[in-house]
This record gives structure tokens, sequence and C-alpha cells, in this order.
């Protein structure tokens, strides 16, 4: 038994679908694990695969999916052998998830006291009536002021923020030993998004939980998680410490993610930016070998066959050395 | 509160514009309203100034239109040239068969056609999920006067298992209290030595005519839930649900259902008009004693009082009905109460 | 406009009932025009030696009338042939009549909101609380039965359909960024409304119409059923219905075949409805 | 400080206030912009940042005439806005918008999507209309054979490239971006945000940059203006933003927005509850609920913007 609490080695994800006789590779040989209280940063931009391996972890990916992957454990259990049965224990028992836009994700016909409540009776032996008493305890841990009020509220009548709250303690509520937020401020204001971002990070540490913490948002990583892996459809390009990879990132996906941001290095204002050409190649089109090889200024004739390993945390036969300045 | 005002306000005009429909209806006929109303049979001048006085036809436009109303409001919709009863007494003595038919098909509609979408929206791109669209699809399509004939070709004429018209056999006699024949029946069966024999008479004679009314409420029913379900299903929130470890039977009828029946309130306002519709055909196939018959038969017998005030009273029960279905909606949909 | 039409029949080609739906409309044009070459006799032929005589097909029918004959001795095949003319047009005419002056109010209405709006919406929930047939009746008391009448009635009752369906997106649509790049170019509400705003309520309003279609030949034979609409010697379908119900004990095949007609005429113009609303709505494409 | 003769735009106490009308209730007035100055000068890029609910998007409309203003002043080179005809208006201002996938019709060829203001305000002949058109498409980076193309083969970011095409078609003096990269990939933004430095230097531009990306705003404008629910918080260089704040929700902006190179600060602050509702203003300063630094007097009156430091800011405690 391994001392990670999660442990992802070669997972890959298929889809099938009408239009394509071949099933679409959204995900590719993608190997990753997580220490028990340990938060994992994943960026990448949109059709990275970054969403589609939460929904995998979870085992909600619709029914034209196929997950495969040589190791899938979570806490010493393989996740892609469990019975039905034995997911509905897993999801929200010990891996819970929020999601992107907290307004679409609560059920707007039912309360939230109903809502929150009903996933602690799913999960946790105790009364209805010890239920709404810590499902007030929730509310005020993750700032709600006026916790026995909100209860009764509709998801409608609460702001974004207070809505992506009312979702934390739902999720915390069971005591997950792994939280998955994926993006979980990207549709809020950026003073909220701090708050909420603070107050995931303090239970993380509060309740010694284990976090991924996903987001296209290099900054919001950088801030907030130890350790960060970089996406790019569908695969894994670069990992390791953040500090680390944002100061000396080896990968020029990753390079020209940081180097794009007007504020990533010191310049002048007005003067162009470094920016990476081309757009990310749709599912149906990924190109063979490094998928980063038709936006890549580094590339070579080696980059554009075969699969390319990983080596060091870096996804590249040619690693960039100089440091971003 | 202010829903219910604002709806009530909306009411007026609809209201009126009926009023003014059914108003002009009669003095839009060409030729002389009065002799309209009694017939080609010729009339004394006395007769007729004094019809046209009791019309109120030699009042100028406006005030006609004031009195029709204020005569409307109290019930008082003149009376029918054939039996010379008041309008509003046909309609009363007719109204209770219409809604025993109409009730009938649309509640086994519903209760057959709820549960038949559901399913199909789990078993989406079943054996059974396309085999329903399809029937449903052929059910929605159907001239229901025609399926009527058909159905008293098979059940009547060639099986002999039902009655071809009337609500109950004649040899009964049974005391009115509700006018609905099927809880009439039930009271005197206490009563009466027939026991339920007249009771098992009224269903068969009840059951053709709503399977043929209920068909294409089953039919619209059966889709929209599907459709209705298979949205809500896919929304976010039911992918939470999923992530809480909720059943997969707790997603469906605690998460989705109630979600997605909310839109079918509001169908099934839309589907009583078709109902009114289709009891009139229905009525008169199986000459079924409604108000669908009696209009029809108005119409050959040109009895302009009962076919005015017969369209006015058939339009606001639906006006009313639509508003009920309104509050429904308001009471089922927490957005809405905020 | 041409790629929003050569994607749309490229999505109905996989849908099965939809395909069956348009090879039947064709079958059925087909049949409507070229109606006087393949009809066998003169739909208001009268032969008298040959009263409600059943199918050639079966016992007691003759090698002359494939379908039988009805009750005054025509030929129920020509008449039936003769029929399908009469209810693709009465289709055509509800359609065109009720899709023009709907899709014009229902952009006015959605576009401009306000007191207009509520006017129309009023003028809808007026003829949306009079049923079809009720309104027919009202038509008819007044201005006497007849199959224009009948048309007339039910493509009024039709218009709110289009009316609310229209509306409904034009609100969606002119919130959208382009309507306000449209208006900064200083494109005029009317460009605005029809040419920029209209053609993005394509999709529900060919479903639309094709559902009307089918609403229409239905609602009219009803009408002709209860004798509000066609009048003999007219060979309209639910006319003919209405005729051939006394004799449904004696001759049923003088009450099937009519109704198979009206049946299967209907059902492919649901059937490409359905198949047109699964090709143009995002949201179920989105399922897929 | 002001120089006029650079000036292009100035706006002089613009209110927009929405009614929202109710049955049996007295009218509701939303205060979505109260009393904004501030102008523009040639060839300047004012950057508006400011979160959801501030009334950025408003100004935008405002400023565009696709909303009418309550009350104050417009000056376009000198000339009130009502005084401009409408079709000199459309060639001296227009705007890109933030939703690349919404703000192209969808049923238009892109040659349509852009030739249709040449074709709606000039007399320009076919042939030359195309011209126009192909060396436009050429200057945004958009390639002449996608001309006949439908919005939904392009991407965002060339989706956005047609939105500045078509913007920039009447040559227009200003031009009006409204999170224009907002809804794009991050590695995708910086190519827009470059090509928008290119044209505004080619075609001698004024932009107004509405986001909420405050590292974009910083990048792309020579001056600021900070707006939280209706009204101007802080206005001022780039460098007097950026680099000193004064309003304390200028700090809490700049200490919030998630940064991939700073030094860690101890002292974070962060604001306390959300936005009020801008139905039920409160009395005083609008931020105060919110502000670590409030001091009893914030609730009693509305600070006014006062000239501190160089620049203009709205607080009773900065100082």
């Amino acid at each position: 038994m391994s001392e990670n609490l999660l442990d992802i080695k070669d997972l890959n994800i298929f889809f099938k679908s009408d239009k394509n006789p071949e099933p679409i590779h959204a995900v590719r040989d993608l190997s990753f694990s997580l220490k028990q209280g340990e938060m994992l940063g994943v960026v990448g931009e949109s059709g990275s695969g970054k969403s589609i391996t939460n929904l995998a972890l979870m085992g909600i990916l619709g029914d034209g999916a196929i997950v495969k992957a040589r190791e899938c454990s979570f806490n010493g259990r393989e996740l892609l052998s469990l019975k039905e049965r034995e997911w509905q224990k897993v999801r929200g028992g010990e891996i819970a998830m929020i999601f992107q836009d907290p307004m679409t994700a609560l059920n707007p016909f039912l309360t939230v006291e109903f809502q929150i409540v009903e996933t602690i009776l799913a999960h946790l032996n105790i009364s209805k009536s010890e239920a709404k008493n810590k499902a007030i305890e929730l509310l005020l841990q993750v700032g709600i002021t006026s916790p026995k009020d909100r209860l009764k509220s509709y998801p409608f009548e609460l702001s974004g923020g207070m809505a992506q709250r009312v979702m934390i303690a739902m999720a915390i509520s069971t005591g997950p030993k792994l939280l998955i937020a994926d993006e979980p401020t990207t549709a809020l204001d950026v003073t909220i998004q701090k708050q909420i971002l603070t107050l995931i990070k303090s239970l993380q540490e509060k309740n010694n939980m284990s976090v991924i913490l996903v987001t296209h948002d290099l900054g919001v990583v950088s801030e907030f998680s130890e350790r960060v892996q970089v996406m790019y459809a569908g695969e894994l390009v670069e990992t390791g410490n953040t500090s680390d990879l944002i100061k000396n990132p080896h990968h020029p996906y990753t390079f020209g993610l940081l180097s794009s941001r007007p504020g990533a290095v010191e310049r002048l204002a007005k003067t162009p930016l470094a920016s990476i050409a081309g757009i990310v190649p749709a599912f149906h089109q990924r190109p063979v070998g490094c998928q980063f090889n038709p936006r890549c200024v580094h590339v070579q004739e080696d980059c554009k066959k075969g699969s390319i390993p990983i080596e060091r945390g870096v996804r590249c036969l040619h690693p960039m050395m100089e440091a971003l300045s | 509160m202010k829903f219910f005002l604002k709806k009530f306000l909306d009411l007026i005009p609809t209201l009126l514009g009926i009023s003014l429909i059914c108003f002009f209806m009669i003095r839009l006929i060409p030729g002389d309203p009065v002799l309209n109303l009694v017939g080609e049979r010729g009339v004394d001048p006395v007769r007729y100034l004094e019809m046209k006085k009791a019309l109120g036809l030699d009042l100028p436009i406006i005030e006609q239109f004031w009195h029709f109303l204020k005569n409307a409001f109290h019930g008082n919709l003149g009376t029918s040239i054939v039996s010379n009863n008041s309008v509003w007494f046909e309609f009363m003595e007719r109204f209770p068969a219409t809604i025993e038919l109409s009730l009938v098909a649309l509640f086994f509609a519903t209760l057959i056609g709820i549960p038949l979408g559901i399913y199909a929206a789990i078993k989406r791109n079943s054996f059974f999920d396309y085999f329903l669209m399809s029937s449903s699809l052929i059910g929605y399509s159907m001239p229901i006067f025609w399926w009527g004939l058909i159905l008293i070709l098979i059940f009547s004429v060639k099986l002999g298992l039902t009655p071809v018209s009337g609500r109950i056999d004649l040899t009964f006699d049974i005391p009115l209290f509700s006018g609905l024949y099927l809880i009439d029946t039930l009271q005197s069966a206490v009563l009466k030595a027939d026991g339920l024999k007249p009771f098992w008479s009224a269903i068969k004679h009840l059951i053709l005519p709503a399977t043929a009314l209920g068909t294409i409420p089953l039919a619209v029913i059966a889709r929209m839930t599907r459709s209705s379900m298979l949205e809500v299903l896919g929304e976010d929130y039911i992918r939470t649900a999923r992530a809480k470890g909720m059943s997969k039977t707790r997603i469906i009828y605690i998460h989705a259902l109630r979600n997605a029946l909310v839109p079918i309130v509001t169908t099934l306002a839309l589907l009583f008009g078709s109902i009114i519709t289709g009891a009139i055909l229905t009525e008169t196939i199986f000459s079924w004693p409604g108000i669908g018959k009696w209009i029809v038969q108005s119409i050959t017998s040109r009895d302009y009082p009962v076919i005015q005030g017969g369209v006015l009273i058939i339009s606001f029960i639906i006006i009313m009905t639509n508003i009920i279905v309104d509050v429904i909606y308001y009471f089922l949909n927490p957005k809405m109460r905020n | 406009m041409k790629i929003f039409f050569s994607e749309l029949f490229f999505e109905l080609k996989k849908n099965c009932g939809a395909m069956i739906g348009i090879v039947f409309i064709i079958f059925s044009l087909f049949i409507a025009f070229l109606a006087p070459l393949i009809a066998p006799h003169n739909p208001t032929e009268v032969f008298a030696d040959a009263l409600r005589l059943p199918p050639s097909f079966i016992s007691g029918g003759k090698a002359g009338f494939f379908f039988g004959t009805d009750d005054i001795g025509r030929d129920l095949l020509s008449r039936l042939i003769y029929g399908s003319r009469i209810s693709l047009s009465v289709g055509f005419s509800v359609v065109v009549i009720s899709l023009i002056s709907g899709t014009f109010l229902g952009v006015v209405s959605g576009y401009y909101g306000g007191m207009i709006d509520r006017l129309i919406m009023r003028l809808t929930d007026l003829i949306m609380s009079l049923p079809s047939i009720l309104f027919a009746i009202v038509i008819v008391a007044v201005l006497g039965p007849g199959i224009t009448n009948a048309i007339v009635a039910v493509s009024v009752v039709a218009v709110p359909n289009f009316i609310r369906i229209i509306r409904a997106q034009v609100m969606v649509e002119k919130n959208r960024q382009y309507v306000q790049a449209a208006k900064l170019f200083g494109a005029g509400n009317a460009r605005i409304m029809f040419i920029e705003i209209l053609p993005n309520c394509m999709a529900p309003l060919i479903v639309q119409a094709s559902l009307g279609f089918s609403d229409g030949i239905l609602n009219v034979a009803a009408l002709g059923f209860l004798g509000l609409g066609a009048q003999a010697p007219m060979s309209e379908w639910g006319t003919m219905l209405s005729d051939a119900r006394s004799y449904i004990e004696s001759s049923p095949w003088m009450v099937t075949l009519p109704g198979i007609c009206i049946l299967l005429t209907v059902l492919s113009f649901n059937l490409l409805g359905d198949g047109l609303r699964d090709a143009l709505d995002p949201r179920l494409k989105k399922q897929n | 400080m002001r120089d006029l003769s650079k000036e292009i735009l100035s706006v002089d106490a613009l209110h927009k206030t929405y009614d929202i009308k109710k049955l049996f209730r007295p009218t509701l007035k939303l205060k979505a912009l109260s009393d904004i100055n501030f102008h523009l000068d040639k060839k300047e890029t004012l950057g508006i940042v400011g979160e959801s609910g501030c009334g950025k998007s408003t100004l935008a409309k405002v400023l565009t005439k696709l909303e009418p203003r309550t009350l104050g002043e417009i000056n376009l080179q000198g000339i009130k806005y009502d005084e401009i005809s409408s079709h000199d208006f459309h060639s001296k201002i227009q705007m890109v918008f933030q939703d690349p996938y919404q703000s192209l019709n969808p049923r238009k060829k892109a040659l349509d999507i852009i030739a249709d203001p040449l074709r709606i305000n000039t007399n320009t002949s076919a042939n030359e209309t195309r011209d126009l058109v192909m060396a436009m498409m050429k200057k945004v980076g958009l390639r002449e054979e996608f001309a006949l193309r439908y919005p939904h083969h392009f991407s965002g970011g060339q989706r956005q490239r047609l939105g500045i095409a078509r913007a920039l078609m009447l040559r227009p003096e200003i031009l009006i971006l409204d999170e224009p990269v907002s809804a794009l990939d991050v590695s995708i933004q910086a190519q827009v945000l470059n090509l928008l430095l290119e044209l505004q230097e080619e075609f001698k531009l004024s932009y107004i940059f509405i986001s909420h990306d405050l590292e974009v705003v910083q990048h792309m404008s020579d001056r600021i203006l900070v707006m939280y629910l209706g009204r101007v918080v802080e206005y001022g260089s780039r460098d007097q933003i950026f680099n000193n704040p004064l309003h304390p929700y200028t700090k809490i902006l700049l200490e919030s927005a998630p940064k991939t190179h700073r030094e860690k600060s101890n002292q974070a602050i962060t604001v306390k509850g959300e936005l009020p509702s801008a139905l039920n203003l409160p009395k005083g300063c609008a931020f105060e609920p919110r502000c670590p630094f409030a001091k009893p007097g914030c609730k009693e009156s509305i600070p006014l913007l006062e000239i501190k430091q160089g620049r203009e800011v709205a607080c009773f405690e900065a100082h």
C-alpha cells in the first residue's frame, strides 16, 4: 500500500461519437499522484482534458466514455473496478466536487437545506435533525452569516459567491478525503474569487483534506497550491513545484503560457506580448508526436513522430533551459 | 399577490374580446337578425317589432353591447330558438357529460403518459424508446373523428363489446346528483336493487369515447415528459447530484422529475383547448349528450343564441383553466414566488 | 442560407423517420399533381350500377374500382387521389397565411416590446381561448360553411403558435451582441428585424411550419367531418368520412380508407417536423 | 493637466438611471452610473476596471448611444453628442464586443459582416467594398480565403479579429473595447492584444479599454478609471493606480488579482461580504460596508472625487 491518497497511472479517456468511427482520444497517458492533505493545481486551456479527468475520477462521465488506466487507486482501492453502489459511497463521501458555475450546479427547485441535508444523510449515519444542525454549522464555517435563514433559501436567491460557498459547505459536509474544485472561481469576480480560494485553502489545512484545484489561470495556482501540473490537448506536459515551474518553465507551452500574460515579466506597457501562434487543435485533428509541435517555436523533426515520454516532469524532447525573465 | 393581479388584469381584454366576437357574430350574419332568429317562416309586423325590442335591437349599438355584457354577466344568455329553453339551462344540463368525458380522458392520458415518458427518457435510444416515440407520433397524428369510428367498428360492430352511443343503458333510471354518471351510479348502487350494473353500463359507454378523446393528449404528454425529462437530466445540477453520490432512482425522482413536470403543467393548459375540440368531435361520433354535440346541432338548426352563448361559455372555461394552470405553475416554481 | 439548408439536409438524412416522412410527402405531391393522369375515373362521376362496392381485392368487388365505390357509386380511389390535392393545398394555404402573418406579428412584438407587444399578446390570448373548431363555428355561423371559410378559421387559429415561437426567439436574439453591432454601424430597425434577426429564427420557424401543415390538414378535415368545411360533392377526406359514417357497419372501407389517407399525410408532416426539430434544436444536439 | 487640443472625447457629470416599473409600487430607480467625469485624448488608451455591477458595460452602451443617457453631457471632438448626425457618429466611434460567439451574426458570411458597415453608410461600389474588406482582413490577420466562411468556421480568436475588422471599416477614431479578450483562451489573448496595439499605432486610434483583468488593463492603458457600483472611485495614470493605489477598493482589487509573480505579502487585505444591491445603495460611501478601513464618518455622506497625490480619489480616508 502506497502512502499516496490518489495514484493514477496511464489514464486514457476515449469518447465514442456518431460522426467519427474512431473514438476520440480525449486524455492520453495521464499519470499523477496526490498525498493526503496536499493541494495540486491543474492548469490548462479549453480542450486540455482537465475537466474530463475530474469527471472520470468521480465516475460520472457520460455513457459514451471509455476510461482505461493501468492504475487508478484512491485510498488503497481501485476506482475503475468499483460497482455503481460502491461508487455512490465514494462520490460525495470520500471524493467531493465543486463546479465552475455555482448557479447552475444547485438544483433550482430545492432549498439549500434539502440539498445539504440529503448529502449528509446519504453518507453519514446521523438523524435528520442532527444533519440540519450540522448544515447550519457548515454554513457558518464557510462564512455565511445568518445560516438559518439561508437554509430556507432557494439557489436563485443567492449571489454567485454565496452559491459557491453553499456548494463548498455541501462538499465538505461528509468529511471527504479529496475535494476536486473544477474552475471554482471562473464565474466569479476577483475579490470574491480571493475569498473563495482562501476559504478552500483554509479548509484544506484544517481538515487535512487533499484538493485538486483546476483552473485556466496560472496566477491562481501560483498563489494557492504547492504543486502544479500543466495540461495541453489531453496530455500532461509539465509538472512540478509551483514556484520552480513558474520561475523556470521547461516546456515551451508552459513557457509560452506564462510569458503571454502581461504581468508575467517586467516589460514596458503597450509593447508586444510574447504569444503562442495558432490554436489548440480540435479533438479529431490532434497531431502525431508532441501535441504542441504545430505551435512550438523550437520544434524539430523528432517532435513530429512517436509518443513523447515524460522525463523529469516535462513531456518535451528539447526542454527549455533558460529562465523566464 | 401581484402576480395574480397582473394575470387578472390581462384577463379583462381577452374576455372583452370574446364578448365582442360573440356579440357581433349574430349581428354580422347576412340578413335581418330578427328574421334570422325566428327562421324563414315569416312573422307578423307587430310580433316583429316586439321581438326587435325584446332583443334590444332598437337601441344604439354601444348600448346593445352593454346590455349584452350585463346579461351575460348575470348568466342570461338568451333562449334557444329550437327548444325555447334558456341557453344557460341547456348548457348546464349537458355540461356534466362533457366534463365527465374530458376528465376521464385527461386523467388516463396523464396517468399513463407521464410514466411512459419518464421510462423512455431513462432508457433513451432503447427499443422501448423508439417504439413509444413512433407510436406516440402516430397517436398525435390521429384524426380522432376517424379513430372514434374505427374503435366503434372494431369494438362495437365486429366484437360487440361496447355500445355505440349514449352514456348509459336506457333501462336504468339513475337519480342524478352530480350529473357525472360514474359517481351517480355508484351512489345509486347503495340504494337500488340493480347494484353495480348501472355503473358498469356507464363505464362501458364511456370507455370508447374516452379512449378516442384521450389518444392525442396521451401522445402529447408522453412526448413532452420524455423531452422535458431529457433536458433536465442534462442540467448541471444533475451532475452535482451524481457527484454527491445520490442513487439513480433518487436523482430521477427527487432531483429531475419535479423540475421536468413544471413545463408539462403548462402543456396541460394548452391541451385543454384541444380536448374541447376533441370533445366536439367525439360527442358527435358517439352521440354523447354533451355541449359539443349541442353546439354542432345548433349550427345545423341555425340556433344562433345557442351558438353565441355556447361559444362564450366555452371560451370562458378555457380562459379560466389557463388561469388555474398559471396558479399551479406559480406554486410549483419557487422562482415565480420570489 | 444555402449552407444552412445543405447542413440541415445532412442532419435529416441520419433521421430515419424524417426520411420516411419526406419520401411520403414527395409521393403525395406527385399524386396530387398528376391526379388527372393517375385517377382511373372522374371523382364526381356516378356509376349508378355500382353502389357501395367493396374494394376489388375483397370478394364482391369489381375490377374497375380498386378501392370500391361510395354510397352514390363514385370511385373511391379516384376520390382519394383528388382528395390529396385538396388536403395538400389546404395545408399549404394554412401554413402560408399563418406563417406570414404570425412571423410578422411575432418579430414586431418581440423586437419592440412594450405596448405593441402587450397588444399582440392579448390578441393571441384571445385567439387561443377559441379552439379552432369553435372559431370555425363562429365563422361558419356568419359566413356559411365552405372550404375557404374553414381555411380562414384554421389559419387564424394557427397564427398564435407562430407569433409565440418567433417572439420568444426574437427576444433572445435581439439582446445578442451582433444586433448591437448592427445598431452601431447604423442599421435601421427594419433591417435589424428582418435581415439580421429573422434568419436566426429559421430553426423554430421551419419546425413550426412543418407541424402547422399537419395541424392545418387535420383541422380542416375535422371541420369537413362536422359539415362545416368542404361541401359535397368535393372529395375532401373529412367530408367523405362524414358521408360514410352511416355505412360503417355495411361498408367499412368507406370509413377506413379516407381516414388512413389523413393519418398518413398528417403523420408524414409530423415525422418531418420532428426530424427537423432534432436536427435544428441545439439543446438536443448537445446531449448527443 | 487637461490639454483640450488633444482631447477627443469628454464626459461631464454623466448619469444613467434605469426605471424599474412595478405595478402598484413606486417606480424604483436603479442608478447604473452616477456622476461620471473623464476625458479621452487622441491616440490614448483609457482603461476602465471594476467588477460585475460596477457599470462599465452600461458606460460602454451609453458612450455608443446604444442606451440613452439620463443626465450629463458627452462631447465628441468638441461637439455635443445630440448634435452629431447618426452617420457621423457611427464613423467616429465603434465598439468591439466581449463575446465573439454572440457578436457575429451566425447567418452572415465574414465578407458581409465586415462589408455591411460600408454598404449602409457609404456609396462604395461593390468591387471597391470587396477590396477594402480584403485589405482589412489582411490587416487583422485573417486570410482572404476566409471571406466566404460563416462565423462558426472560425475559432474564438479569429472571430474576435473579425469583430475588430468590422469595427474599423468606417475608420473610426475611437474604439470601445468591452472585455475584448476575456472570452478567449490565455494563449490566444496575447495575439489579440498585440493586434490591438498594432492597429492603434497604424490607425491612430483612441481606445476605451474595459476589462476586469487588471494585468491586461495595466499593459494596455495609459490612464485608468476604477469604478465601483456606478461611481468612479479612482482616476489617474497607470503608474499612479498600479504602483500607488489610494482608494481601498483599488488596493483590494490589485491585491485580489491572482498574479504569477508576486512577492507574497503578509498583510493581505480582503473585502468583507459581497456587493450590495444597486437598488438599495448605502447612504454614504458605496464601498463602506465592505471596506476594511471604514470609519464611522464614511456612512454619513458620499465621498466626492478629490485630487490627492496627483490623481482623483473618492475616499475620505485616502491621503
